[in-house]
């Protein structure tokens, strides 16, 4: 129970990879060990408001796949929505900046918004993504934020 | 790759003031619609081949099915 | 539940009623775990069982749809 | 069909419609449809209706085509302001007030398309307006199965 706050930025992938069986283990742990985390107030999330669509839009996915997404699920997701900081679009991030933010750093507008949240509030963005961490290391943007892989959360 | 980045050259001003011009010109009826989006496309547009269809692909993907193919019947 | 294809209004109110019961589970194991109730492989057990789910690829398709956003194809490194 | 269409005053458009009216290397029925479109906006023969995340996504559209393309004269942000002059003008549906994330998770699977997709069908279907995409399979698809509750849905290239 330290008393300094860490801030965490996931984004959809992550939340919902600590809810895949078949995904390497060493990314659901790391998934799992940041929602106990948030659970239990070590560390605050922050997300942008998309992050709801995010992860309803993958349940759909799954879900007309075939996979076997039950209640819980959804139950799950509402908890930790409640838990989250929300960033809502116009009041904490605006389209212009996340805009001129993919193409300085050139990544996708949809990666930029979780970028700039976590630039915002001084957050780590953790994800599950190597190849956007790698092309990030590789390019040193210096305004970025701190980004790391999902699997070597502790 | 484009370099062009997302900063506003002088002349853009210059452009969209343009723009702005011949938009109003436009709703009062007057100049030509045809000759308008020549001028945008020289002026607006971005070249590049398969643009669109890469956009749809990704909103293809998450379907979870594959048009091209039925819809798969699976049992859980 | 899982074959969802083509729900019709009764399974949607089904899977609302099915919601609420799911959320006090959901609520319920969060404060065991947090108040020493139950210990942390019992919690990752009711979780394995009740909330995760099987889907081989699914996370990789996810992010090769941001990959495609991106723009640039990391395997041939487009540099300039 | 094509009558019916023309009569319809209240348009939904989606990101790939207006990312159309700038990708010159398009197909010229595909971008005529939404340069008509684009004019009928202008003239007020039509109000646009969509979703507070439209603007989102025709600037994530643009920054996929400026990384994939090259922009011939504009630069990005130009391009978008550009585009900004025919979203002005329409009538944008907020989440969590008049959309919300529940209903369209319903549709979606109701309709068995993606949470994006439902969302854009959504607010068609609140309005009473047309849907106008670029996207010819999900059409098919949604023609094919035919539900009940979907709005009017058509391709942009038949927008005249």
């Amino acid at each position: 129970m330290g008393h300094q706050e860490v801030k965490v930025v996931l984004n959809a992938s992550v939340f919902l990879a600590a809810m895949l069986l078949d995904e390497p283990k060493e990314v659901s742990d790391g998934a799992m060990r940041m929602l106990l985390d948030i659970d239990s107030g070590k560390v605050i999330a922050h997300v942008p408001d998309r992050f709801e669509d995010e992860v309803l839009g993958g349940l759909v996915e799954a879900i007309s796949k075939g996979r076997p997404v039950s209640a819980i699920v959804f139950a799950t997701f509402l908890h930790f929505w409640e838990k989250f900081r929300v960033h809502s679009r116009n009041t904490d991030w605006r389209a212009e900046e996340v805009f001129q933010a993919a193409l300085r750093w050139r990544v996708s507008y949809y990666d930029a918004i979780y970028l700039v949240v976590a630039q915002k509030v001084g957050a780590t963005y953790w994800t599950a993504d190597k190849k956007l961490l790698r092309f990030l290391r590789q390019h040193r943007f210096h305004d970025l934020p701190a980004s790391a892989w999902i699997g070597d959360y502790r | 790759m484009a370099k062009s980045k997302g900063k506003p050259r002088a002349d853009d001003k210059a452009l969209l003031a343009e723009l702005d011009k011949r938009l109003a010109s436009l709703q009062e009826g007057k100049g030509d619609w045809n000759e308008f989006w020549l001028w945008w496309d020289e002026h607006f547009a971005i070249k590049g081949k398969g643009i669109l269809d890469g956009f749809l692909k990704q909103k293809e993907l998450a379907r979870g099915w594959d048009s091209k193919s039925k819809p798969k019947r699976k049992q859980s | 539940m899982a074959k969802s294809r083509g729900k019709t209004k009764a399974d949607e109110r089904k899977l609302l009623a099915e919601l609420e019961d799911a959320k006090s589970e959901v609520t319920q194991m969060f404060e065991a775990l947090r108040t020493g109730a139950i210990s942390e492989d019992e919690f990752k057990q009711w979780w394995q069982a009740r909330v995760a789910f099987k889907g081989r690829g699914f996370l990789r398709s996810m992010l090769e749809r941001r990959e495609l956003a991106r723009g640039w194809d990391t395997k041939r490194s487009k540099s300039s | 069909m094509g009558q019916q269409i023309q009569a319809e005053k209240k348009a939904v458009v989606n990101a790939s419609v207006f990312l159309t009216a700038i990708l010159v290397d398009e197909p010229k029925e595909v971008r005529q449809g939404a340069f008509q479109l684009l004019q009928d906006i202008v003239a007020q023969k039509v109000t646009i209706h969509i979703p507070d995340r439209f603007e989102d996504e025709v600037l994530g559209g643009l920054v996929e085509a400026v990384t994939k393309g090259r922009p011939i004269l504009a630069t990005p942000t130009a391009i978008f302001s550009a585009l900004q002059r025919f979203i002005r003008v329409a009538t944008i549906h907020h989440r969590s007030i008049d959309w919300h994330a529940e209903e369209v998770l319903q549709a979606a699977l109701r309709w068995r398309v993606s949470y994006y997709d439902a969302l854009y069908l959504v607010v068609a279907q609140k309005v009473g307006a047309t849907y106008w995409t670029a996207d010819r399979k999900l059409l098919r698809f949604l023609q094919h199965h035919r539900f009940p509750d979907l709005p009017l849905m058509a391709w942009i290239g038949d927008y005249r």
